[in-house]
């Protein structure tokens, strides 16, 4: 089956020829085979595949440090290590998932893959830049790595003064090298949004962008505006550690609530960095399931823009019982609540999609549903926590954990998931055992709701977070959130064996969801410049299913 | 991947990427991300700037007497040799624009002559801190101002200015590569003035902060 | 009604004023939340199955929705957050704005223990006496890193600052005893920073008080009585002593006098040690501050040299400070028993 | 289409060349207002003379950013993202200012105009200052300096 089997605009097909001379035109994937080749390339396709290797052995390592976070809890005292080890990795954890998983998991490697393919572009505005930001992107990883291998830190991933000024653990290369990682989300950032002003295709207007664009865009925003004061933070943190630089010198006048205001202006809108890229993600899978342009595609995408403005200035809710001020704490408040209103519109609109729809049950829709429940739920206990004297009680305790586990890992795991699977086959050209598919997607969905559940509920009974020892009372929920943890690491297990056996004999595919987004209209794997011959044109909106005999007097502009 | 043909036309343009539709877009890329760029340099400083902001806030009387203890005359002399070198940094893209390539290096060579002039003053402030004592937090010995929040300004002092300072050396390695290109190749033109364009863009940042800190460091 | 949601919503006993409050507002967020994500959970499942896909290719309508849909999307939503904010706002102005006539008591967290102390009266450590039915104001600060002050079943919380105040209050409403946790991460034995409150009846309060008057634990209490509470002066010797939390000083030496990697402080100043190589040494300042800077310079015997040096790490006056705070070690100075606050039966 | 308008637009708004009178112009005045800032900063205004130095500065940077950087012929994405970040500091500092001007009085730094504690004494001891700082440094400064 060719992908332009069932488009009707000829215009539209630059696969449709590539498909016949396939052999002249290698994909990406061979044309070239050195290291050199892969090393130093420029094709953003590349440099996709090649951060899908580096954060995937990061998000190896933070599950593991997770895994290990979940062993120690199994009892009330001390189980597998002692108090220093747990500190340093429920830090590591958190360090490791957040900069080096998180934020760069979905716009670095789907994005990077399929923006250029989705505007209709040989590669993004600035190559070479790319290719700095991953290794730039390595610097920092490998710095973050020598400091926990020398010993590691124990602050906690928010490094609040003044226990990270005074700590006596390495916390200098771990703040340094997340700096260093700042600049390549910043690279990233900057070329995405150059990228999407000028480097769109004839007949991609602003509302035909596909909305991962739009979530994208919207990302790269956040990205450009909000690393920089981090990356400053960082800085005048380190040097506070090593060299008393005294910027929140408690006993010279200095604020440690001043750091908390600048930490947060970076780490609240980094929640939706994390977080945006899988709403754009899950866009264009409700879409290409359902077989319909998407429900409300203006509101979806302002919204994207919305989340990333306005997320901006909910920063305060973080701080509700840090000594802010009582005023602040309600201006904070109003704007969080506009922040779940964004988040619902999303909400609402893709079940919209679904309505006169035709769905196929595959495994990316499956992770739809979980993302689906995630959202909601995560979502919902945002807007509880963000609810100010709600927080009193909730602040800094494993109900917190829970929420934000569930909203920017549950969330973002199933959209990077579900983008794996849906767009495995535009990566490489194959196709994975769909049964598996769907039992790996059920283990995992189980698996992180038996996880998190309990924790919601320990933290309503008052369990603190970062604890090493608790009250016995706390045991059975931890005991059922471990075993959740065990099924959600069985789940991943199945997942790397099943894509690592259909990368190698997996049955050669082009386009086995009959998906009508842009990034489909090319051969799969694309060749090395996406497309081949002159520069296609897109005269339609991406996921039109429209019966072209009906088109012609029903659509009228949206 | 910078390996495509060279645009038609009577003047020699630059290269065109190959990934780019038509030279238009890719110098609007390189100006768009330039803007990018720059606007994450504000937000760098914008985390300095809530910190100045803040402390200045709780501890007026203490950021009264320690700007005064600050040496007005060199941090004028110092705005004026950065705007002035702005000015040259601007005439450079001017003549570059022209073609005039011998200019836009005479031009650079001026900035840079202001760049270093800007340092060594800075230099020299510097050292005369270390010798009365006002320095950073703890390393505060100063006895002329004792009041509480008097470290701090100088914390706030010395993170702001090295950090301007950093971006100094950066601006003028950027505009150190153009004036060799302008004595050495010497291709810029209208159509081909991009690099002169970016790095005297830099350099009006650069300019740009300072013309922010220095009233807030020394006049108030 | 409410006792079975708090059953099953695991919620810890209620206890004050506020967690009624905080309680009815749980409930409402709780319960619109779940009827709310049912209906939508409820009509996704039954599109998914009402237009399942019947052929591989199939062609759908084009649906945009008209404004009055989106505009049902925004409005219902925000209708909800924004009541839920208002009333969450105002309880949590009632919970930052004390009453006039509220009693204070003021909190010290410091690495890893929390201190009381009354404007004229006993102290506490570990414990806290408060009376039922009578507002009490917590003045909340640190002597070290930022600590959160957290009582599950008053559903009270707030940060301890080093150097500042921030204020709670509450009203207990039955006797008991309730413990305290620390909700923010101060280091090592963060987890083990727990205290309890003890809220006695009204009448009980007042012969606590007149016990604790009547100076039987006077003593013992002056010897914890912490004079840098109200307002904070640091010396010295408490210098010295958060140095040698914050250097890690305390993961090899103990205060109390047990052995550990390495010798303790209790009563080392001006202690006659004997070295591996067989001579004695006084301990005086010159070695204590040698120890720091060169630890390998004279062992005490028994102990192995795995102490890494701290030059450059310290300051001279920190150095200083620490070889202060051993000194009031000395054991002639030093109570005979561990810290323990008002006798009290503990909790479990 | 897309690519076309955009880039082509920008292209056109660039085309502009202007002599370079225009640029001394505003380097004239750029120098005459850094002496109107230097000498109403002397004459150390009470209350708005922070304003004062700001407004000035705000105006050179607006001359700076305008002129100099030619943000005044260019049009859509680059003036919207210069925008963007000034109103994000804007923003940044102002939320930051108004959480320190409405606080309990007693959390905010002891010895700040908004406190009503004292300053903390950094160590009892003599050889301190008050508002901390060695004075062991102090000798051997002066020691250097004699």
């Amino acid at each position: 089956m060719t992908p332009s089997s069932s488009i009707a605009a000829p215009g539209a097909v630059p696969g449709h020829e590539a498909h016949d001379d396939h052999g002249h035109h290698p994909s990406y994937l061979t044309d070239g085979t050195t290291v050199k080749s892969w090393l130093l390339t420029v094709d953003h396709k590349r440099i996709g595949i090649m951060y899908m290797v580096w954060v995937l052995l990061f998000f190896l390592v933070g599950g593991i440090f997770a895994l290990l976070i979940r062993i120690e809890l199994l009892t009330p005292g001390p189980t597998i290590m002692d108090a220093m080890t747990y500190n340093r990795v429920f830090t590591l954890h958190g360090v490791v998932m957040i900069f080096l998983f998180m934020i760069p998991a979905i716009p670095s490697i789907f994005g990077n893959f399929l923006l250029p393919l989705m505007l209709g572009a040989k590669d993004v505005a600035f190559p070479r830049l790319n290719l700095l930001s991953l290794y730039v992107y390595l610097a920092g990883a490998g710095f973050a790595l020598w400091g926990m291998l020398n010993g590691g830190l124990d602050t906690g991933w928010t490094f609040y003064t003044p226990y990270s000024a005074h700590t006596t653990t390495t916390v200098a290369p771990v703040l340094f090298g997340a700096f260093i990682i700042g600049f390549s989300s910043i690279l990233t950032g900057m070329n995405f949004i150059v990228t999407t002003h000028t480097m769109r295709a004839p007949g991609i207007t602003w509302f035909k962008m596909p909305l991962m664009v739009w979530a994208l865009y919207a990302t790269s925003c956040i990205q450009v505006l909000a690393t920089p004061v981090i990356g400053l933070l960082l800085l005048l943190v380190t040097a506070e550690n090593l060299f008393s630089l005294g910027m929140f010198d408690v006993a010279r006048g200095g604020d440690p609530v001043l750091f908390q205001h600048l930490f947060w202006f970076y780490s609240h809108p980094a929640v939706y960095i994390m977080v945006l890229p899988a709403f754009g993600v899950m866009s264009e899978i409700v879409s290409a399931f359902s077989r319909k342009n998407i429900f409300g595609y203006r509101a979806v995408a302002y919204s994207s823009l919305g989340i990333a403005f306005v997320g901006f200035f909910a920063w305060g809710h973080h701080m509700f019982v840090s000594g802010q001020s009582t005023f602040n704490a309600g201006v904070f408040g109003v704007l969080t609540m506009l922040v779940g209103v964004f988040t619902a519109i999303k909400v609402f609109n893709w079940v919209g999609t679904v309505y006169k729809g035709a769905v196929e049950f595959s495994t990316p829709f499956a992770y739809f549903c979980g993302f689906l429940f995630f959202t909601v739920f995560g979502g919902m206990t945002g807007i509880a926590v963000g609810t100010v004297s709600l927080d009193v009680p909730w602040h800094d305790t494993y109900f917190v954990v829970a929420h934000f586990h569930f909203i920017m890992v549950g969330a973002t795991i199933m959209a990077f998931l579900a983008a794996l699977h849906y767009w495995f086959p535009k990566m490489f050209g194959k196709m994975y055992h769909e049964g598996w598919g769907l039992v790996s997607a059920a283990f995992i969905i189980l698996g992180f709701n038996a996880t998190f559940i309990p924790q919601f509920l320990v933290g309503n009974a008052g369990m603190p977070r970062r604890y090493y020892e608790y009250p016995e009372r706390f045991q059975a929920l931890n005991v059922a959130s471990t075993a959740g943890a065990s099924l959600l690491a069985f789940g991943f297990i199945i997942i790397a064996v099943y894509l690592t056996y259909a990368l190698i004999y997996g049955e050669r595919v082009d386009n086995p969801w009959h998906s009508k987004g842009y990034e489909w209209l090319t051969m799969s794997p694309p060749p090395t410049h996406n497309f081949i011959g002159p520069q296609p044109t897109y005269p339609e909106e991406p996921h039109f299913y429209v019966d072209p005999k009906k088109a012609e007097g029903e659509v009228s502009d949206v | 991947m910078s390996s495509a043909h060279v645009t038609p036309g009577s003047v020699p343009g630059p290269k065109l990427a190959a990934h780019f539709a038509s030279l238009e877009v890719q110098k609007h890329a390189a100006r768009l991300g330039m803007w990018l760029f720059l606007a994450t340099e504000i937000l760098l400083f914008a985390g300095l700037f809530a910190c100045y902001a803040a402390y200045r806030f709780l501890f007026p009387e203490a950021w009264a007497a320690s700007s005064r203890s600050l040496d007005l005359t060199m941090g004028t002399i110092n705005t004026v040799v950065l705007i002035t070198s702005s000015f040259t940094a601007a005439m450079a893209v001017h003549y570059a624009k022209e073609g005039k390539n011998a200019m836009v290096g005479h031009m650079n060579v001026l900035t840079l002559l202001m760049a270093v002039g800007f340092l060594v003053i800075k230099f020299f402030e510097y050292k005369h801190k270390f010798h009365i004592g006002t320095l950073p937090g703890r390393y505060y010995f100063y006895e002329g101002i004792q009041l509480p929040g008097a470290p701090l300004y100088f914390t706030v002092y010395f993170a702001s200015t090295a950090l301007h300072a950093l971006h100094v050396v950066i601006g003028m390695t950027v505009l150190a590569f153009a004036t060799v290109r302008a004595y050495r190749v010497g291709d810029f033109n209208a159509n081909n003035y991009t690099q002169v364009e970016l790095g005297s863009m830099y350099w009006h940042l650069v300019d740009l902060v300072w013309i922010f800190l220095f009233p807030m460091l020394y006049l108030v | 009604m409410s006792d079975l949601a708090n059953q099953f919503l695991f919620l810890p006993e209620r206890a004050s004023t506020f967690a009624e409050r905080v309680d009815f507002l749980h409930y409402f967020v709780v319960g619109t939340t779940m009827v709310m994500s049912a209906g939508v959970g409820l009509a996704a499942l039954f599109m998914f199955f009402r237009y399942r896909r019947r052929e591989s290719h199939q062609h759908t309508e084009y649906v945009v929705p008209d404004l009055k849909t989106e505009f049902l999307f925004v409005s219902v939503p925000l209708v909800f957050f924004l009541a839920w904010f208002a009333i969450g706002f105002r309880d949590f102005t009632w919970y930052t704005t004390p009453p006039k006539d509220s009693m204070d008591v003021y909190v010290m967290g410091k690495q890893w223990m929390w201190k009381f102390s009354y404007p004229e009266g006993p102290n506490g450590v570990n414990v806290l006496h408060v009376p039922a039915h009578r507002p009490v104001r917590l003045l909340i600060t640190s002597r070290d890193v930022i600590h959160s002050f957290y009582v599950p079943s008053f559903r009270i919380k707030m940060d301890a600052l080093p150097g500042r105040y921030t204020q709670a209050w509450f009203e207990a409403t039955k006797p008991g005893t309730y413990q305290v946790l620390c909700t923010e991460y101060c280091g090592l034995s963060h987890s083990k920073m727990l205290a309890e409150v003890v809220v006695l009846s009204p009448e009980d309060y007042e012969n606590w008080l007149k016990e604790q008057q009547r100076g039987r634990l006077q003593d013992r209490q002056d010897a914890l009585a912490d004079t840098s509470l109200v307002p904070p002066v640091a010396r010295m010797a408490e210098q010295g002593q958060k140095l040698v939390a914050a250097q890690g000083c305390l993961k090899c030496h103990s205060v109390d006098g047990s052995k550990h990697i390495g010798p303790t402080f209790l009563g080392l100043y001006e202690r006659n040690e004997k070295l591996e190589d067989g001579q004695n040494i006084r301990v005086d300042e010159a070695y204590i501050t040698q120890s720091m800077m060169d630890p390998g310079a004279h062992i005490v015997a028994g102990y192995q040299n795995v102490m890494p040096t701290y030059q450059g790490k310290l300051q001279g006056p920190e150095s200083a400070a620490i070889v202060e705070y051993i000194k009031t070690l000395r054991t002639a100075n030093v109570r005979e028993t561990a810290s323990e606050g008002p006798a009290y039966d503990p909790i479990q | 289409m897309a690519i076309a308008n955009e880039s082509h637009q920008e292209e056109h708004n660039m085309q502009e060349h202007h002599g370079a009178g225009r640029y001394v112009v505003i380097w004239v005045v750029l120098l005459v207002l850094t002496l109107v800032t230097v000498f109403t900063g002397r004459m150390h205004l009470p209350s708005f003379g922070l304003l004062l130095a700001l407004v000035i500065a705000s105006v050179k940077g607006t001359l700076v950013a305008l002129y100099f950087m030619h943000l005044s012929e260019h049009r859509g994405a680059n003036r919207l993202v210069f925008g963007v970040s000034i109103a994000f500091v804007v923003l940044l500092i102002g939320f930051t200012l108004m959480d320190f001007g409405t606080r309990f009085r007693l959390a905010n730094p002891p010895g700040s105009q908004y406190s009503d504690l004292q300053a903390v004494d950094i160590g009892a001891n003599p050889t301190e200052g008050r508002t901390g700082g060695h004075q062991q440094i102090q000798k051997q400064g002066h020691e250097v300096h004699e």
